[in-house]
Order: C-alpha cells, then structure tokens, then sequence
C-alpha cells in the first residue's frame, strides 16, 4: 500500500468548488513537486495534506490511518512567511520544537538543557550557530526559512509540506536553499509536498512533479469547475521528464 | 467708571427657595418688568450651582442666586464687590444631618460623613458638633460627595450620615425608614440665607435693573403667598416633584414673601454676628485663600452703615434700598 | 522646492518645538494681565508668578489639619487607584482578549456582548456602582475597569485574531495544545499590543478617576480640583492639571521605554 | 479536537451570542425581585416592566410644562452637538494631521505640542471653558473638540507618515505640488482611517457630552439623567442608558457602512 | 556631450558612507541595468538619480542642466511596490499622470474628458482596457506593474528609474513584462536606468550593466567604506559581455 492516499478529494469554499476528483498516491520518502497557475487551489490541496482543512469530499489518509481533523505532529510545515516564532530567539524557535508537545509547552531544568544542546547541535547543522541568540526579525530571509525548515524536522514529522518555501527570496540565496534542501532529504529520506511557482525547481527537487488545472471549463462561467491534478511528471532522471497524462486540459464544456 | 447698558443677564439653580426665578422667566413677569423700565433681563438656569456662581464671579453674569455663606466666599473673596439684591429666604429645616439608624449629633463621633465639602452642609455640620462640644476632628472623617449623587450614597453600606439639603433630605427621609435627622437648619435659624446677588458696580450703574429684579420677584411672592395653584404647580414640576412635595419643600424655608420682612431679616441685628461666624468657619477650612491673612479679611457693609470684618475691604453689601420700594410700592 | 522637502536645521527645529508652548504662555500671562488689571483680585487667570509660589507651596507646604502635604497625598491616592484599576483591567482584558480571538466557540458567545457594552456610557451607572461596589476605593477602581476593560479587549482580541494562522498552524503541527498555543504563541506576542493598548486608554482610565473622586472621595487629584472649585481657586486647579498632565506624560513615556525593552523581539517585524 | 478548531454550528452560534445578554437580564430581575421584596418602594434596581412602563412614557408622552417629548428633545440637542463636536474635531484633525504628517516644517512645530496637549485632562478645564465659551452650546461643543481632536490628530498624522514614501515620489514625478499631493494623495487616503479614527473617539465624545450636559444645560440626554440622579430614578437612567447605548451602537455601524460604501478602493490594500 | 552625467558623487547617511566616487557617463536612449549585492546601495543611486535624496557630495546633471534639488517631471520611477495609487481606478491613475501638474491636480470638462481618452489609448497599448474602471487592488501584481509603467510615461520623463519593478512578480508574469518592456522601448527610446537583482534580467534587458560593489573594504570595520561602480559591462552584444573593469575589488585595506 501506498504511504500517502488522497482518495476522491473535492473542496468547494461557499458552494465554489476549488479542487475535484483528486487522487494520487505516494510512497513514502518521496519528494512531490506541485505547481500549477496562480489561484488554481496548490495551497489549498497542501492545507488539506496538513489537515488545516478538511475535503468537502473524499479522504486523505497516511498509512491507511485515521483521516487527521486537524494539524498534529505527523505532519511538518513550511509556509513562505510567518512559519517561526518572532517572539524567540533561534534557539528557542528550535526548543519550541520539542516542548511544544508537553502539557505546559515549557522545559525546566535537564531537559531544558537537554533540548538546548540538541538545538545547539540542529543549528550546527543548517548552519545557524553564530545567530543561536538573534531574533528571527534580525535574519535575512534565506536564514529565517532555514530556521523554519530546521524547526519543523525537529519535531520529526512523517511528511514535510513546503508551500512555496522559497518564493520570497531573491535568486541567489534560492540556490544556495536548494542546496541545503538537497543535502537534508539525502540524510533524512522525508516524505516531501512542495508547492513552488517555479517550473525548474520543481523539476531540479522533485521526484515527481504535479501540475494542478482545471480539465474542464465552462466559458460562460470560469468558475463554475475546479482544479485537479492533470499531469504526474516523473522527475527523477535528472529532470529530463517522461510524462503521465492524468486527463485532457481545457476540454470546453457546452454550456 | 460709569456703566450703563440695558441687557442683563442673571443665573439661578434649582433650589426650593430659588424655583421662583424659573416661574419669573417662563410666566413673562420679568419681561414685563424689565420692559417698563426699558432693559432685557435674561433669567439662566445652570445644573449646577458652584458653576453658576464661578460664572457670575468670572463677569459672565450680572446676578446669581447664592447663600450668604458661598457669596462671602467666592464673589466676595475674590474681590468681586457683590450686594445682596433681594434676601429670598433663609433654611428653616431644608438643610439637615441625617444618621442611619438612631443617634443624636453626639453619635456622629467617629463616623464618617458625607457630604459636599465646604458647603452650607459642611457649615451646618460644623454648627451642629458646636451645639454639642464636638469638632470636626473628632468625627471619622469627612467625605465630599456630590449632590447629585448623595440619595444613591445613602444607600451604600459604609455611607453613615450625610448632610445635605432639600429635596433630598426629604427624599432620604421618606424611603429610608432608618433615617434620622438629627440637627436642621430650623435650629440656626437666619444663618442660611438664600439671596439674589448682584455685581455692586452693575447695580450702583443701573438702578433700573435693581428695581426691574425686585418688582418682578415680588410679584410672583404675592402669586405664591396667595397659594396660586398656576404658579406653584409650575415650580413644583421645574423642581421635579408634585404640589405636594414641593409645600412640603417650602415648610421647611422661611420664605419672605413679604418685602418689609425681608428688610427687618437685612437689618436684624444678629445678621453681623452670623456673617462673622460664617467667615471664621470660611477661614478655617482656608476657603478666602492662602492670601487671607485673618477671618475679617472681607468686609460686609450692613444697611445701617456698619460693617463687619475689614472696613477698607468691603466686597458685600447687604442693601436693603430696592426691598424697601418694594415694601412701599414705589416700583 | 517643494514645502514637503524643506527640513528645518536642527536649531530651527528646536525653536519650532517650543514656539507653541511659548506662545500658549504669553497668550495666558496677556489674558491673566488684563483681568488683574481690572480686578486685582481676580481669580479665574492667575498670574504665572501667583501659579508658582501656590505650586511650591503645595508641593512642600503639610496641610495644618493634617500635617501630610496634601498634593503627595493626593498623588499617591489617585495613582494607586489609576495603577489598580489600569491592571485589573489590563488582566480580564487580557484573558477574554486571548479567549475571543483564539477560541470560536468564545468569539461566538462574547465578541457580540463586548462590542454592546463597549456603547454603554459609565458613568451614567455610577449610582449603581455606589451601591454595588460602596463608596469607597472600590467603586473608583471598579469605574475605570468598567471604562476601559471592554475597548482593551476589543483590541487585543482583534490583534489575536491579526497573528498570522501560519502560527498557529506551525504551533499545532509541533504538537501544541490550545492552552500551549494560548500561553507560548499567542499571549507573548500580544503583550506589546497590550501596552500600547494601555497607552491609548490611558486618558480614558484619568477621566473616569477624575469623574470617581469628583462623585465621591476624601483624597485624589480629582478630588481636589473640584473640592477647590468651589472657592475657585484656579491657581491651585492650573497646577493640578499641569500635574496630571506631566504624571500622564511621565507614564506614557515609561510605558513607551518599557515595551521597547521588555519586547526586544519587536524589531522590524517578520 | 483541540478547542481552537472546534466551529459552533450555525444555530448554537446565534444561541451562544445570545447567552451573555440573557444572563445579563436574569441576574438584574434576580436582583431587582430581592430588593422589591425586602423594600416594595425600592428604586435602584426597578422592576423590569416598570422600566417597560417607564420607556414607554419617556417616548411618547410629552411634557406638561413645554408640550415636547423630552427624551426625543434631549436626543436631538445631544446629537447635535455631537455631530457639531464631532465634525469640528474632525475637520480640525484632518487638517492638523496632513499638516504634521506632510511638512516637516509643520511637524516640527506641532507633534510635541499635540502629544504634550492631548495629556491635558479635559474634565479639569471646564470652568475655564465655561468661562471663555459661556453656558451655551458652543462650549459643549468645545469640550468635545478638545477631548477628542489631540487623540484624532496623533492618530491621522501617523497615518499619513506610513502612506509609502513611494507614492509621495511618484507624485513630485508627476509634477504634483505640495497642495496636489495633499489633496489628491493623502487626503483621500486617510479619509477611511479618520472614520475609524473617529469610531474610536466616539466613546470619549460622548463621555465628554454627558459630563458637559451635566453641569449646564436644559436639554439633553446627558443633562436628563443627570437631572434624575437626584432622585435616583433609576428607570429613567436606565432607559436613556440603554437609549443612549444602542444610539452609539447605530451610529458606529453607520459609520462602518459608510466606510465600506464610500472606499471602494479600500479592497485587500495594494 | 553625454546625457546623463554623475560625477564624483558620494552619499552617506549618519556618517556611514554607502557610495563613494561615483562617475558614469549615460548617452540618451541607453539602457542601463545595475546589480549588486543586497544593501550595497543601487537604491541610494537611484534615488540620486531622482533627486529624492542629494549627493553628499559631486553632482547629477542631466545635459548639462542645474542640479535637481527635489523629484520632477523630467524623471519618471517605478518601485517594485507602491508605485501607483491604491485609490484611483486604473484609468483615473493614467489621467492623474497628466493632470497633477496643474495647480488644482484636477481636470474638468473638455480637459478632463480628452485626458481621459488619451488615458484609454494608453490602457489600449498597455493591454489594460478590460480593467479601466478597477482600483489597482483588484489587479494582479503584474498588471499593477504595467499600470505603473504606463502611468510613469504618460508623464513624458527624460529619463524613467525602475527599482526592482518585477521583483515582485512570478517568473511567468516577468518573463511577459520582459516582452512588455522591450516593446515599449522600441517604441519610445527612453533613457532607462533599472535596478534588479537577476542578472539575467540586467542583461537581456540593458544595453549597459553597472556592477555596484565595494572596492575597498577594512577587515576591521566593514561599513568603514562605501561601494561604487566596479564594473561596467556592454550588453548590447545579445548578452556577451565585454567587460570593462573599473575599480579593482576586494583590496584590503591595511588597518
Ligand atoms: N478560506 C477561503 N475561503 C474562500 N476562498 C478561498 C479560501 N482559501 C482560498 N480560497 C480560494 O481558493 C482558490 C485557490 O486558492 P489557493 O490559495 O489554494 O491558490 P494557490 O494555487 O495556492 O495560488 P497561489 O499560487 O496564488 O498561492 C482561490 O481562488 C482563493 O480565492
Ligand atoms: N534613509 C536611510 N538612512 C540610513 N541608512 C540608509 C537609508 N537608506 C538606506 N540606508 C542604508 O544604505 C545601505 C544601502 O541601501 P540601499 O537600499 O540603497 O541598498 P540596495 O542596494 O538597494 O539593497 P537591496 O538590494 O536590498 O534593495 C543599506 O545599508 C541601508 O541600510
Ligand atoms: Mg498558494
Ligand atoms: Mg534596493
């Protein structure tokens, strides 16, 4: 069986249908591209990966499991903004990881100082240890997204979702990310949802890459359908892709 | 400086003795008296007391209606010579102590009262601890309350006694059964005198406004003396209570409907030795001012001539000139 | 060149600063002159020298009855019941503030009754306040928690509502609990919020404090200003209220320091 | 589930927003039955359906004396001179506020005098306004002004301080001069934030009418319950207080639908 | 003589030099691209170039014209943000270009209407005409772009200064507003001087790339100096450089 299972999913907001029929499995440590035009529903269908929302129809399950309701430590994000703490230094950001799942969300005494030396450790790794007592709001972009993707992996999700992780940062620190991102999943083995803008990265870091569109549209009214997954491109052979055509793009329906 | 003009304009507060300065400006009888001697007279209200007479102290206003006491403190102690126009009445009961539960005065030791501060309240008070040896050292504590507020005062658990005067002294005594009075102002009686007073200069300038007040409010004297339902039934619900309330409000003031009683309470000859009382009681709450140097630092200038306190600073006068064409209809 | 680009040099600058104050003083001393002119007696504009030998006195004078400088005394008393009743305030708002923007089920059932409340005119309930709460302190700090409390919680529940649900997301996937949320994202992020909040209400707490100890009380700034009213004594009156004026300026100012030092996190945002 | 992401379902919503009122109204007959039975002529907490009786004479019967509903007189006098303040304050405000945020000139020469002035308690300054307006309407009116156009000022003028320098440039690109700028950048720009900026001062107006109603006038709502409070007629106090609530409550949501009506462009910001 | 003409300009602000000895000289209708790194100042110049800020020291002519003391019509600007206004319609936006440099700021009858159609054909050849009546919120970012470019020209500047205009923008969306831009300037021959952070941008789109850079630096004390032009590249050649080193970079700078 599949790690991953996304069964028959649709989700409308007030009655407009956003995503329908989506379906896809993935096995586990697998790096999922999603791209797609702007306002086709990427978020969306990440969100409902995280259980932020639920489908309107339909179920996601991991490992066969319970269908989540809400956010839980199975699953790690990453937003483009807003995903540390501001009010904590970097090494908290890191120890938050970790409390955070305690009755009161502190640490005391050994294991606060048991947390703080792995964090130590964690900020060796992605290379944060010289700002360890900086505030986030004193880093640079590229820094602040590392310090995000440090965070989540330390609570050890199942499967990561990066929702355009790298959207706000300029050219040359997007290299240099996809680099560190690289050399993370060659240790970890993460299961991986990505949403980026960016057709290359998805194709430079994914090993599959889903394209979001909506098959089907009414010209009379263009918001009348939702998005699915339309192709399931194959990106490991180093990004030279062989495609899988999920279903016909654009199919006019009479009205 | 020689002022004449012919537009005046007088405050009044609500007041059982004061209400017939609201009749005199909506029954039309000041109009017409100001119109026979050829002048406007515009009759104010204002809610509240202390600012109708800080505004006839700061030049706002050419009379208010004021006690003797607040008159000696205000006006006349910031050297704003001010006569006494028309002596309306004096408390005859309106103003008391009131205790919760039973007690004389002697059982105000210790308590706390409440009452708005360094008023004829707290004059009354001080004269009724005289009345028994007691000073004010000797009670709990001194609590200024605003008047507005003193019903709703009563009826907090830690409020023991209050001073205060009609309606609300009624009001207290009738819905709360445990209410005492205990000392009134019938028992000093011609210390509390409700005046109309009027800026000296303005009055020695304008003869005509002096007569045109005088004329007016003895008119509406007669109307109330003779028990003119019209006229009392308007003052009662200016006053907010029924005909009833408000009789019972005027049992309880010696009103002079009568001018030539008037005259007699301005030429009596306790009138000095009251003013000099209520200028010590001023001077030992420090209400003449820092500057005061003594109690008789205001002068007070009698009918006769005669004055009390310091003669070079007289700043209130008690004239009895227009109450007397009054008593001798020559208005 | 333009009127929008033209800065004033540094001493220009300084001398703009204190035009108006300097200008609201000789309009006072011309005002003050003409009516000691007419009547030396005059108390309603006192002149600047009479505002200050009264302020000196004052400040150093003990009361004869007394023997406590009453200004001190006063000061004191207001003070606690402004700090009392600032906090109270601050603490329920706080809670509800956290509970209505975090918690649906609470939004539902308080956000609509706060916004009601928050139309009520206080004072117009000041009798049953004497009544529920006495006439002592209580009543005085109560007044001000009612003043304040529901514009306090407006805002900072709307500021809850403001943190980006990334957050709060980001917080449950590392697997906190509401009350972990309430307590390590949510309540540390708005305690900036709640002193500018405060900063603002401010002069809200001062009126209600003045409009308490004017109903009823034996001591406080307010009390005094209208206690002395009534013989209008304005020298005293100008220097109570340059007085309350400095103290709410000193307050603002700490404050202001306060939430810079205390939030060093504030820096440029996110 | 964790509490935060629990939703009320449609109908226990509207239960739940309803709940505080109805709690309010029961422990007020609670009350009000213990103390009518302990004293029958009781008039603090008056029966409900007195206050019924109460408001319905209060809107519908007039004056012996004067022949007019008092209350809808009182609610015309105190509108009018809320509106008056109001929008005096708020002319002045916007005029100030683009003065200080757009020359620095200006700035320099205001933005301590108003932070400085808007720390001035303006319940201590009224016989002073009294003195300098008289007893008529034009010094209730002042009293609001100067209550509320310091806070409306500090407010606009930091407004106009966060427009993006960027549009200010691209303006003097354009060739605009300051006035142009003025009128046709910022002004419409902070229009939608003075109507906020003033759903917020309401509060204090009206805090600041009451108290100036209170000490003279003939007419008004804050005068009427005044008048009252001496006779602790609480069913009248409570029917203007509640008049007097859901009046601001309306005024506050027209001037949210306003806001929304007249700023179309005020959509997700730029 | 050149068009544009910076000479030995410096600017620092509280002290801290952030330009020093800025010389180029710019023939009319160049286009000049600048990069750099992140802080190093290509914003300070370009508002040199504007006249928003003045040189601490030196002096920026335009044809041997007085010194600018404030922005004006001669220079148009694009920001990457911000660069129209939120509360005109796209069209009002277009006529406010026209119409701010009257004294009132306001058109009316005969004027106001013939601004408008101006302002139509305008929209016509940005491809806005469907959007006239929106406000710029309801636009998409790169539509708000080309408002804000159109917007800049009606104004008829000698030179137009673009701060990162498409930095905002999704690599689709840019990639049009390259074609746009290109167009445009086929068109009108303007004097354009770009800042942007994709050198790939800076030399597909600019006949000259000006690299900014700090020449010296002080191991020591690293804001001691400021930057300046440290390349300056003919991009003309279909983006082949030939470069022109200006300054030697990196030298230490013995403490
Ligand atoms: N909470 C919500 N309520 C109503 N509509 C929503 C909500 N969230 C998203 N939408 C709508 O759903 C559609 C898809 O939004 P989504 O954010 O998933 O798009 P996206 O593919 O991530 O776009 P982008 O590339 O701009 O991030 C949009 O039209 C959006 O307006
Ligand atoms: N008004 C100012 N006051 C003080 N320092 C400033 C000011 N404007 C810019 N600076 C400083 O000048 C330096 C250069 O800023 P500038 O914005 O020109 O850089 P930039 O090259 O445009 O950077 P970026 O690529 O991030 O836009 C920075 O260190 C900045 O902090
Ligand atoms: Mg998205
Ligand atoms: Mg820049």
């Amino acid at each position: 069986m599949s790690f991953v299972t996304v069964r028959d999913v649709w989700k409308s907001y007030d009655g407009r249908p956003i995503l329908e029929r989506v379906n896809v499995d993935v096995e586990e440590g697998e790096f999922i591209s999603i791209v797609g035009a702007s306002g086709c529903g990427k978020s969306t269908f990440l969100r409902l990966l995280l259980a932020d929302e639920l489908p309107s129809r339909g179920a996601i399950r991991i490992e066969q499991g319970h269908r989540a309701m809400e956010p839980n430590q199975e699953r790690g994000v990453v937003f483009q903004r807003y995903s540390v703490f501001p009010h904590m230094t970097v090494r908290d950001n890191i120890v938050a990881a970790e409390s955070f799942g305690t009755r009161s969300g502190w640490f005391f005494g050994k294991r606060l100082r048991g947390a703080r030396e792995r964090a130590d450790e964690t900020l060796a790794r992605i290379g944060l240890s010289h700002v360890a007592d900086n505030y986030p709001a004193t880093l640079s972009g590229g820094m602040q997204q590392r310090l995000a993707i440090g965070q989540a992996l330390t609570a050890q999700p199942r499967i990561l979702l990066l929702d355009e992780p790298f959207g706000a940062l300029d050219p040359g620190t997007r290299l240099a990310m996809h680099d560190f991102l690289t050399e993370l999943r060659a240790r970890t083995k993460m299961t991986v949802f990505m949403v980026t803008h960016d057709l290359t990265e998805g194709f430079k870091l994914g090993d599959r890459v889903l394209v979001f569109d909506k098959p089907r549209w009414d010209p009379h009214d263009p918001g009348a359908y939702g998005a699915t997954i339309t192709y399931d491109f194959d990106a490991r052979d180093e990004g030279i892709p062989f495609q899988t055509i999920k279903e016909k793009t654009h199919v006019p329906v009479s009205a | 400086a020689a002022e004449e003009k012919t537009d005046f304009k007088v405050a009044w507060s609500i007041y059982a003795g004061w209400m017939p300065w609201g009749y005199l400006s909506d029954s039309g009888i000041m109009d017409k008296w100001a119109e026979k001697y050829g002048i406007t007279v515009e009759i104010v209200q204002i809610n509240d007391y202390v600012e109708s007479i800080n505004q006839y102290t700061a030049g706002e206003f050419d009379g208010v209606s004021a006690t003797n006491m607040d008159t000696l403190s205000i006006p006349s102690g910031g050297g704003v010579d001010t006569t006494a126009l028309i002596i309306g009445d004096y408390s005859n009961g309106n103003d008391a102590v009131i205790l919760k539960g039973e007690g004389t005065v002697e059982d105000l030791a210790g308590k706390p009262v409440n009452l708005v501060e360094l008023s004829v309240s707290h004059y009354l008070l001080a004269r009724a601890l005289d009345s028994v040896g007691l000073a004010e050292a000797d009670l709990g504590g001194v609590v200024n309350t605003s008047d507005a507020d003193m019903i709703a005062a009563f009826a907090a658990p830690e409020v023991e006694a209050v001073v205060t005067w009609n309606p609300l002294v009624s009001e207290i005594l009738s819905s709360n059964p445990d209410a005492t009075s205990v000392f009134d102002s019938s028992k000093i009686p011609g210390e509390i005198l409700d005046l109309m007073v009027v800026n000296t200069q303005t009055l020695a300038d304008n003869p005509d406004f002096g007569k045109a007040m005088v004329g007016a409010w003895y008119e509406v004297m007669g109307l109330m003396a003779a028990g003119d339902a019209e006229a009392l039934g308007a003052m009662a619900s200016a006053a907010g209570t029924d005909l009833e309330g408000y009789k019972a409000q005027l049992d309880k003031t010696a009103m002079f409907y009568d001018p030539a009683e008037a005259v007699a309470q301005a030429e009596s000859a306790d009138l000095p030795a009251t003013m000099t009382n209520v200028a010590e009681f001023l001077f030992d709450k420090g209400i003449l001012g820092v500057n005061a140097p003594s109690a008789d630092f205001v002068g007070v200038a009698y009918p006769d001539g005669s004055t009390s306190g310091d003669e070079a600073n007289v700043q209130f006068r008690y004239d009895t000139t227009y109450m007397k064409m009054a008593a001798d209809g020559s208005l | 060149m333009r009127l929008i680009n033209r800065r004033p040099s540094r001493p220009v600058a300084v001398l703009l600063a204190a035009l108006p104050f300097v200008l609201i003083v000789i309009a006072y001393m011309i005002g003050s002159d003409l009516r000691l002119a007419a009547n030396p007696q005059d108390k309603l504009l006192p002149a600047p020298s009479t505002i200050w030998d009264t302020a000196v006195r004052l400040f150093t004078e003990p009361d004869k009855r007394s023997g406590r400088i009453l200004l001190w005394a006063d000061t004191g008393a207001s003070l606690r019941r402004l700090a009392l009743g600032v906090g109270i305030a601050a603490a329920i708002s706080l809670s509800l503030g956290v509970l209505i923007g975090l918690l649906p089920y609470a939004r539902r059932l308080l956000s609509g009754f706060v916004a009601v409340i928050s139309m009520v005119p206080p004072l117009a309930l000041l009798p049953i306040l004497f009544i529920v709460f006495g006439l002592g302190e209580v009543s005085k700090v109560v007044l001000i928690v009612i003043g304040i409390t529901p514009f306090l919680t407006r805002d900072l529940s709307q500021r809850v509502l403001d943190i980006p649900h990334e957050e709060i997301v980001k917080a449950q996937t590392l697997g906190a609990s509401t009350l972990v949320i309430a307590l390590r994202v949510v309540l540390p992020q708005i305690l900036p919020r709640l002193i500018s909040a405060i900063r603002l209400a401010l002069g809200s707490a001062w009126l209600f404090l003045i409009a308490a100890e004017a109903v009823a009380a034996d001591v406080g700034l307010g009390y005094r200003i209208f206690l002395v009213r009534r013989y209008l004594a304005m020298d005293v009156i100008l220097t109570y209220v340059l007085w309350i004026t400095f103290l709410a300026f000193v307050i603002d100012w700490a404050l202001k320091r306060l939430s810079g030092k205390a939030f060093p996190w504030m820096g440029a945002g996110l």
